[in-house]
């Protein structure tokens, strides 16, 4: 069937079709359905209108006002969308039986939403945010915008069953844990933003990943997200890779930094000495691990984060030499024993592997290392209850949705999922949020970048591409942003 | 005069081994005759070999031991030896038949007895009647009460003289000629056993077939069978009329066996012995194969004495044959 | 039947070397397997001083190096190195400690309860045993895996877990097992002899049953080796089995899955050595049932 | 006479068994009165299921009687304490029909011997050796087969090793169960006359329970038959085998055939069914297989009535009002 | 029959208690899902409120009985992950998935094992024999995942024959089926076969020869019935070895069952999934055994008296 594309997923997520019931990882099938307010132009990174037409922020970053496109059709004539309908996606999404993952944050910063006209949306913030728009409110988020009418009208487990939104698919049918069938709308001609080449999307869940490999081969899936390791086979298979670049950063995590917190801080273990910290990272030939272990689709890492910002900070050189004197400069010539946890995840299955290839070389400079496998769950937990103070695990870092929120999550003592704070690095942080300017925010930004690296807070790997089999029906495909997966807008291969 | 009818049933040297033709046998160099209407008893200890002979007669070894059959089994003329599948089917049941030693394994225990007697009935086409009305004619035949009922019964709702008696009705569903019991009394009650000879007899009479007897009771072989043959070691040592084994056997392990038996009737205050205990399989003597036990044992003994007639009807495999009145006790 | 042909030709049940007599009666399947075993044996006791390579260091720079019959492949390394370049074959071999070492403590516990809750239940029978089958029957209906899967989510993977679920497996086995000859051995007349020379409940236990069992517990030991490897290896696909970087044979197979088509040597070579000495096991297990107790065979699972 | 070694009144066992979906009684004994004196020979006979080995495992204490008691030289044994009952394991031993499954194929026969004598105090690792080496000759085997496996032997060795067992601790009671019922007759004979021996040599008393009744004339003084649990007749060996008062008696006689072709048809055959013993007839229990059966026998039950033999009977024809309705 | 059925019905339910215990306990054990639940950048004060809304703030046994009560009404609870769906309803939604999967398997070896059980007992050491002897012999060593593995990649993707994966026509059952049946095979073959052998040195066989019938009635109806017998008593075992089969071969299948259903789940830490899938795993299991006694009274008359 030339007209279908298949995508296989290795997990669905929660199965859920309106934008709150769950995490983002549904935004694989979600975002042929559902719009939001920006885009990122792929090419230029810069954030591009969506469902708004353009947007504006007060100087304290407080109060933000949309201007709603025009004539935008909800699928199944259910009407143009209008400052209602995105008031209520947002008043839905921040609701406290969201289930969506950055609500608690967005219910703690939005203060009101307002609509003065059918194409206006003005929302008030509690704390400056200057970058709601390509934030939160953005295409890499959740905020997919829903029809109030039609919500009201047949009320929310409806919705659920049938979605609708203004995206150019809709939903045909959902077959738990097997497949989500989309069909073209039969009003797409004119659609503002996608003109989709396919009229059939299938995701199928294959969560064995040799078995997507296996359907990438026979023609059974167009489109399959695949390991590493397994970008050899498909290339001997003909097929091509295309990847997103750099949507993910594996990382080596410790314990226990969090200096800021009585709590989370562990000034015994040797790691708490920044040259400890610094050694760990030389002893790693991270190109080599690059080469080895993700098959090249990755680069070398400087921060735990995909930021451009960060791009110019200068990564760790791999030098042994470098790492054992450090070593011996902290007071620990005969290294030490450390035991490092690791798990799998989506994406993030290689991280048991990375474990081992990073013990091997710091092995060489004589730390010892022990692998302990944990599950995600567990570790997460542990780490936000406090009880990791003495751990060191593998971790990926996402981009961030929003450069404050970010920051704020990973670097001060008030997120559970602080990874590492200081006070230096906390006022560092503060500043950069109460700055208004862009230019200084992102010299701000950037220092913040340069003090993680030199303080060495994580020992930093690569940041990884996403990389994704695909099939000889596929031809253009642009997924060059992270959370942005474009499967509305693949090409068809010859067209 | 009249002449005597022509043997129904004829075995030649017949032996049977374990497979191959220089294993061990089980029996050996057998020879019987049977005539019409005839009762032939086989006595013999545990694993003279009784079973054996009963079932190479039928073919229904174990194909190991199939295998190593030899010798003839001459039935009617044709030699059943050397039958194939279809025509072993064929005779076995309607013209050969046999009752076997345990009525509680002998009966299919998922299939009710109905079922299984109606089986054999089915194949048995000339017979008049229906189903139904043979197969409850045949539960009355072998004095089983209300057989209509029983008909719906499972072997395991009777008890094991009941099942013997269907076992027997089974049997002789398509009126053999010939049946083979091998030991059909031994795990029943005295009082049931008593009852079941009876019932065979009367329908050995009734329908006119020859009779193989196997038992290791001579009280059996004295009230059921007009000769008799007895086993050791896997070969037949003494055969003739029943009268006479009794009265004057010739053979020393006859004599022996049926002195050693206690009776009711007089107090002793210690049986006559065979010392000793019957040879294994593997482990069987040269020669006399009784000789190691026997009372009278010479150095001729340890060559094999050939069967030879004694007296009409009588023949024994000894070098010394014993030539005295035996007193019944 | 088989034991009357076994009594003719001289051959008891019971020799005084039963491997040897094993290995003297057997075809030649048998004979291959035990040659296979006693190679795994040797590999798994003597692991540490004879693998070539340290089975847990490599070097990413000899990765993925193929087999030496195959293009590429060298005798350094003979079944190849893995995705961290380390020696698949020193990974076999300690691979084989881990099976040896999980399949001895796992069929230990297991037997060891098993054993006793079976017997304990055949021998004094009524309500004891009534109470303690109807905990066999429910050990029999969890679904193990998931309590598998339920305990390596509280405890993370690990080498007691791994031992801990494959008991909660096996020993229901050995329950109902040791309960049914128990039940047989109980009813045999030299037990009531015993209580008739005034012999103990304990003693009769100890002296007369276990020894009188311990065969079909040796049989069902033996063969439950190639269920602990297999269940072994089906865990460390889930993620839930023997902790890497441990060599075990099933997160060998597990990790080189993807490696199917490009380096097919990662999950052939470990999937070959799991099916080859589990098929060696059950073969052998299958040959000492026939020996010892012949009405064992193929009632197992 | 001294008094009895073991004697039983009233003894009694009933299974609860389940049948047809209930549960129900099961009278495998009913009122069994008996007692052994020194040096006599006891022999209970009956068809399969009367109740013989049930009543011989009480006698054992393997079994506890639902009613009545055993008595052991006059003490219930119920009572017995530690001391009493090591006694009475001693004085008392059996030897079962099965000479495959009474020795454990695990134990060498030496150590199967022993096992009565391991009990007994301060008995040296040489007196036990000694010991098994004497029993075993005394049952015609020799002393070095102590060390072989009971695998090794035939049925017949297995029941003289069984026997060597039995006699080892010096018992002054052998509860014989039908112990040569699966033998072979040549070897039947044998055993027989070890038994005999024995008994005689030693001064034992001696249960013979068999369901021969040419085997126990050949053992036994004085004879118990049962029927349904309950004794029918009893008396001499030499009364009962010739001149049965019990109707069940003479159908036994009967069922034993003559090992000669000319003897004389019996004179009451046997008739019928053995009765489930799940329910028993009313009546005399032998009523519904009875040739002589009156109306009185389905209604009540006869007393033990002392019959012309000098022994007693329960028929309802020993009644002196019926002799003339007969 | 009645009666059985009835006590083993009260059995069973106080077993699925039991389990509820366990489940309940082991469930809580595995560490919490709030943390998973939780976005990043949710403070204390975020997961105290979640805590308090999913009831995971009460003491344990205040959790157990809460949780006992509801499902006594049929409630389950509901995902805390799947956008809380009814745990039930998710569970029975992918219900029909493996039980078609496990009654194809189940099926396919019942009629394979038992022809090739019976083709090998009647000439021993044969072709056949040695053939079966083969398949029970692999069939009882190669693990699943290993095997499904291996199959996927040569009839799916060298020779293109079937689908590698996927839930759809019944062309999507063959390797699923194959792989989740193979070792039930080897079992039910090894076991038909070894009673296959032991039935036909049985007397009633002997006896059904003498009657005269023809082979193929001695074979397939006398000594196959009796045969059936200890297939049966092992078919609950069965039932039990195809679920643990089918966490894996779900998995590697892609077959949207219980089995995976019930592993994504304990990964997720959604409890009332996880209770709710393994209730009804049990729940099944007994049912399956409750059959195979109902079968076994069916099949062999002795049963049938004694009850
Ligand atoms: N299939 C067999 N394989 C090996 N030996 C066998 C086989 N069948 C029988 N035997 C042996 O052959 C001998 C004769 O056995 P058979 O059953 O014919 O004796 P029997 O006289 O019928 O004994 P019983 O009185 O115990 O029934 C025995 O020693 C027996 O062990
Ligand atoms: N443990 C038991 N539970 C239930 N019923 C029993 C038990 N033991 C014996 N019975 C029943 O008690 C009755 C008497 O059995 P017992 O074994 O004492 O008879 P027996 O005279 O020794 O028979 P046999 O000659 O067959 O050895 C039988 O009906 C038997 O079924
Ligand atoms: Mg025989
Ligand atoms: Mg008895």
């Amino acid at each position: 069937q030339g007209d279908e594309l298949i995508i296989a997923l290795s997990t669905f997520s929660e199965e859920t079709m309106v934008p709150w019931a769950g995490s983002g990882q549904r935004k694989t099938y979600l975002d042929l359905v559902y719009e939001y307010l920006t885009y990122i132009d792929p090419d230029t990174r810069e954030t591009v209108p969506g469902l708004a037409e353009s947007w504006e922020a007060s100087e304290d970053g407080r109060r933000w006002t949309f201007h709603l496109r025009e004539g935008v059709q909800f699928a199944g004539g259910h009407g143009e969308m209008t400052s209602a309908d995105v008031a209520y996606s947002i008043e839905r999404f921040i609701r406290d039986d969201s289930r969506a993952g950055p609500s608690s944050v967005l219910r703690r910063a939005i203060a009101s939403v307002e609509t003065p006209d059918e194409r206006t949306v003005v929302v008030t913030l509690n704390t400056p945010d200057h970058e709601l728009a390509q934030g939160y409110f953005g295409a890499s988020q959740q905020l997919g915008i829903v029809s109030k009418a039609y919500f009201d009208a047949v009320g929310e487990a409806a919705a659920e069953a049938d979605p609708i939104g203004t995206g150019p698919y809709r939903l045909e049918r959902i077959a738990s844990g097997s497949e989500i069938v989309m069909t073209l709308r039969d009003d797409v001609g004119d659609h503002w933003r996608a003109r989709p080449e396919f009229s059939r999307v299938v995701f199928r869940v294959v969560p064995e990943e040799s078995t997507r490999v296996a359907m990438l081969r026979t023609g059974e899936a167009d489109i399959a997200p695949i390991g590493f390791d397994s970008i050899p086979t498909v290339r001997d298979a003909g097929l091509r890779i295309v990847s997103a670049p750099a949507t993910w950063s594996p990382v080596v995590r410790f314990g226990g930094l969090v200096q800021t917190s009585q709590e989370r801080y562990n000034p015994d273990a040797p790691w708490a000495r920044r040259e400890v910290r610094q050694a760990l990272n030389y002893a790693v030939d991270k190109q080599e691990i690059i080469d080895a272990l993700f098959q090249g689709e990755a680069t070398i890492a400087a921060s735990d984060t995909p930021v451009p910002a960060w791009e110019s900070v200068e990564p760790y050189p791999y030098d042994p030499e470098r790492a054992r004197a450090l070593l011996a400069e902290a007071g620990y010539p005969n290294g030490f024993d450390v035991t490092i946890r690791t798990f799998t995840t989506t994406p993030g299955a290689e991280l048991p592997l990375m474990a081992e290839a990073v013990a091997l070389y710091w092995q060489d400079i004589g730390v010892n290392v022990t692998i302990e496998p944990v599950d995600w769950p567990s570790l997460r937990s542990a780490w936000t209850e406090g009880r990791a103070n003495d751990y060191v695990w593998t971790h990926r870092g996402f981009p961030f949705a929003s450069a404050v929120n970010g920051l704020e999550a990973g670097f001060t003592a008030s997120s559970l999922f602080a990874s590492y704070t200081s006070p230096e690095l906390e006022e560092m942080i503060s500043a950069f949020s109460n700055e208004p300017d862009a230019a200084r925010r992102e010299a701000l930004f950037t220092e913040i970048g340069q003090h993680l690296r030199d303080e060495a807070a994580a020992v930093f790997i690569a940041l990884a591409n996403e990389p994704y089999g695909v099939s000889d029906k596929v031809g253009d495909w642009d997924i060059s942003t992270s959370y942005v997966w474009n499967f509305d807008q693949v090409g068809r291969a010859g067209n | 005069m009249q002449i005597p009818p022509a043997p129904l049933l004829e075995v030649r040297d017949l032996s049977v081994r374990l497979g191959a033709p220089d294993a061990p046998a089980l029996i050996e160099g057998v020879n019987l005759s049977l005539r019409p209407g005839e009762t032939l008893g086989l006595v013999g200890e545990s694993g003279s070999g009784k079973t054996t002979l009963g079932m190479a007669l039928m073919r229904l070894l174990p194909p190991l031991l199939d295998r190593g059959l030899s010798g003839q089994v001459i039935y009617d003329g044709r030699d059943v030896a050397r039958m194939q599948p279809a025509e072993l089917a064929d005779i076995r049941g309607s013209e050969i038949s046999m009752i076997l030693q345990d009525p509680m394994a002998s009966l299919n225990p998922v299939f009710s007895v109905g079922n299984q007697l109606k089986e054999g009935l089915r194949r048995h086409a000339t017979a008049p009647g229906s189903l139904q009305e043979r197969a409850i004619r045949a539960l009355d035949d072998v004095r089983i009460p209300s057989p209509e009922a029983r008909l719906a019964s499972y072997p395991h709702q009777m008890s094991g003289g009941m099942r013997q008696r269907v076992v027997g009705a089974i049997a002789l569903t398509r009126a053999p000629r010939l049946l083979i019991a091998d030991e059909p009394t031994t795990s029943l009650d005295v009082t049931i056993q008593y009852q079941f000879l009876d019932l065979l007899k009367d329908l050995q009479a009734r329908l006119g077939m020859a009779m193989l007897f196997i038992t290791h009771d001579f009280g059996v072989v004295a009230r059921m069978c007009d000769r008799v043959a007895v086993m050791y070691a896997g070969q037949i040592v003494e055969q003739g009329p029943v009268r006479d084994i009794f009265a004057r056997p010739t053979h020393w392990y006859t004599r022996a066996l049926l002195d050693s038996v206690p009776t009711v009737n007089t107090r002793l205050d210690r049986l006559p012995t065979i010392p000793g205990a019957p040879p294994t399989v593997a482990a069987r003597p040269e020669g006399c194969r009784f000789h190691p036990r026997c009372a009278n044992a010479q150095s001729r003994c340890r060559s094999a004495p050939p069967m030879q007639e004694r007296r009409p009807g009588q023949s024994a495999r000894c070098w010394f044959p014993l030539d005295s009145e035996r007193t019944p006790a | 039947m088989v034991q009357k042909i076994l009594i003719l030709r001289g051959a008891r049940p019971k020799g005084p070397m039963p491997g040897m007599a094993l290995w003297r009666q057997t075809g030649w399947p048998v004979r291959l397997a035990l040659i296979l075993l006693a190679v795994f044996m040797v590999a798994a006791i003597f692991g540490p001083w004879i693998t070539p390579h340290d089975p847990m260091q490599g070097s990413l720079r000899a990765r993925l190096v193929p087999p030496v019959w195959q293009e590429g492949g060298s005798w350094a390394h003979v079944f190849g190195t893995d995705r961290l370049g380390r020696d698949i074959l020193s990974r076999l071999i300690a691979g084989a400690r881990i099976s040896l070492t999980v399949c001895v403590l796992a069929i230990a516990i297991a037997g060891t309860i098993g054993t006793a809750v079976g017997t304990i239940a055949g021998y004094f029978g009524g309500w004891t045993d009534r109470i303690l089958m109807r905990l066999v029957d429910l050990a029999l209906s969890f679904p193990v895996i998931l309590l598998a899967l339920l305990l390596g989510a509280i405890r993370g993977p690990s080498f007691a877990n791994i031992i801990i679920v494959i008991s909660l497996v096996l020993w229901s086995q050995y329950a109902r097992m040791s309960r049914g000859e128990t039940i047989k051995i109980r009813n045999e007349d030299y037990v009531d002899l015993a209580r008739t020379s005034g012999l103990s409940d304990l003693r009769i236990l100890w002296r007369h049953i276990l020894p009188n069992i311990a065969p079909a517990l040796i049989v069902i030991a033996t063969l439950q080796v190639g269920i602990v490897i297999v269940l072994e290896a089906s865990l460390s696909f889930l993620g839930v089995g023997v902790p890497p970087p441990a060599p075990s044979w099933g997160s060998m197979v597990a990790d080189g899955r993807s490696y199917i088509t490009s380096a097919w040597w990662l999950c052939m070579i470990p999937g070959i050595a799991i099916l080859l000495t589990v098929m060696s096991v059950n073969l052998v297990g299958d040959a000492l049932a026939d020996r010892i107790n012949p009405a064992l065979r193929g009632r197992n699972l | 006479m001294s008094d009895p070694i073991l004697s039983a009144e009233g003894l009694t066992r009933i299974f609860r068994v389940r049948h047809k979906e209930r549960m129900q009684d099961l009278h495998a004994v009913a009122g069994v009165d008996l007692a052994l004196h020194a040096g006599q020979t006891l022999g209970i006979v009956g068809e399969s299921g009367c109740g013989k080995t049930t009543l011989n495992r009480m006698l054992l204490m393997l079994d506890q009687p639902s009613a009545g008691t055993v008595r052991f030289r006059g003490r219930p044994c119920n009572t017995l304490d530690a001391a009493g009952k090591r006694a009475f394991r001693r004085a008392v031993q059996p030897v079962f029909q099965n000479p495959f499954s009474s020795l454990d194929p695990r134990m060498r026969v030496g150590r199967i011997i022993a096992e009565p004598l391991s009990t007994i105090p301060g008995l040296s690792r040489a007196e036990i050796d000694s010991r098994v080496a004497e029993v075993l000759e005394a049952v015609g085997l020799r002393a070095t087969d102590a060390r072989r496996f009971p695998n090794e032997f035939s049925g017949g060795q297995r029941q003289r090793i069984a026997i060597a067992r039995a006699i080892a601790s010096r018992p002054e009671v052998l509860m014989l169960d039908e112990p040569v019922s699966s033998q072979d007759i040549s070897i039947r004979a044998q055993i027989l006359n070890i038994l005999k021996d024995l008994q005689e040599e030693n001064g034992l008393a001696c249960v013979f329970i068999s369901h021969d009744l040419a085997t126990v004339r050949f053992m036994a003084d004085e004879v118990i038959v049962m029927y349904l649990g309950r004794p029918v007749e009893r008396g001499t060996a030499e009364a009962i085998c010739t001149r049965p008062a019990h109707p069940y008696t003479k159908a036994l006689l009967a069922a034993a055939l003559p090992p000669d072709p000319d003897a004389a048809p019996p004179e009451l055959p046997p008739q019928g069914e053995l009765p489930s013993p799940l329910d028993p007839p009313q009546g005399c229990p032998y009523h519904t297989r009875c040739p002589l059966r009156m109306e009185i026998c389905a209604s009540h039950r006869p007393a033990m009535l002392a019959a012309s033999h000098g022994g007693v009977a329960a028929c309802h024809l020993l009644e002196p009002e019926a002799a003339h309705v007969a | 029959m009645v009666k059985v059925i009835a006590t083993r019905t009260i059995e069973a339910l106080i077993a699925l208690l039991l389990m509820s215990i366990v489940i309940f306990l082991l469930s809580r054990l595995t560490g919490d899902p709030i943390a998973l639940l939780l976005g990043d950048g949710a403070t204390e004060a975020d997961r105290q409120a979640l805590a308090r809304d999913l009831g995971l703030d009460r003491s344990l046994p205040a959790q157990y009985l809460g949780f006992l009560a509801d499902v006594l009404r049929g409630d389950f609870g509901r995902s805390l992950t799947a956008g809380g769906q009814p745990a039930l309803d998710l569970v029975l939604a992918r219900l029909p998935a493996s039980l078609s999967l496990a009654g194809v398997a189940l099926v396919f070896t019942l009629v394979v094992g038992v022809l090739f059980g019976v083709a090998a007992s009647i000439r021993r050491n044969g072709p056949v024999d040695v053939a079966a002897r083969l398949v029970a012999l692999v069939g009882q060593s190669v693990p699943s995942f290993w095997l499904g593995i291996v199959l996927m990649y040569v009839f799916a993707v060298k020779l293109g024959w079937l689908p590698t994966s996927g839930y759809g026509s019944w062309s999507h059952y063959v390797l699923p089926a194959a792989t989740l049946g193979l070792f039930t095979l080897a079992a039910i073959t090894r076991l038909v076969r070894s009673s296959m052998l032991e039935a036909l040195g049985s007397e009633y066989i002997k006896l059904a020869r003498v009657k005269g019938l023809p082979e193929a009635m001695v074979i397939w109806k006398h000594a196959l019935a009796n045969s059936l017998i200890p297939v049966i008593t092992f078919m609950g075992t069965f039932f039990a070895v195809m679920i643990t089969g089918a966490v894996i071969v779900e998995t590697v299948f892609a077959w949207p069952g219980i089995g995976r259903l019930a592993y994504e789940s304990i990964l997720a830490r959604d409890f009332p999934v996880v209770q709710a899938v393994v209730l009804v795993i049990t729940a099944l299991f007994i049912l399956a055994n409750l059959m195979v006694d109902v079968l076994y009274i069916v099949v062999d008359p002795r049963m049938r008296s004694r009850g």
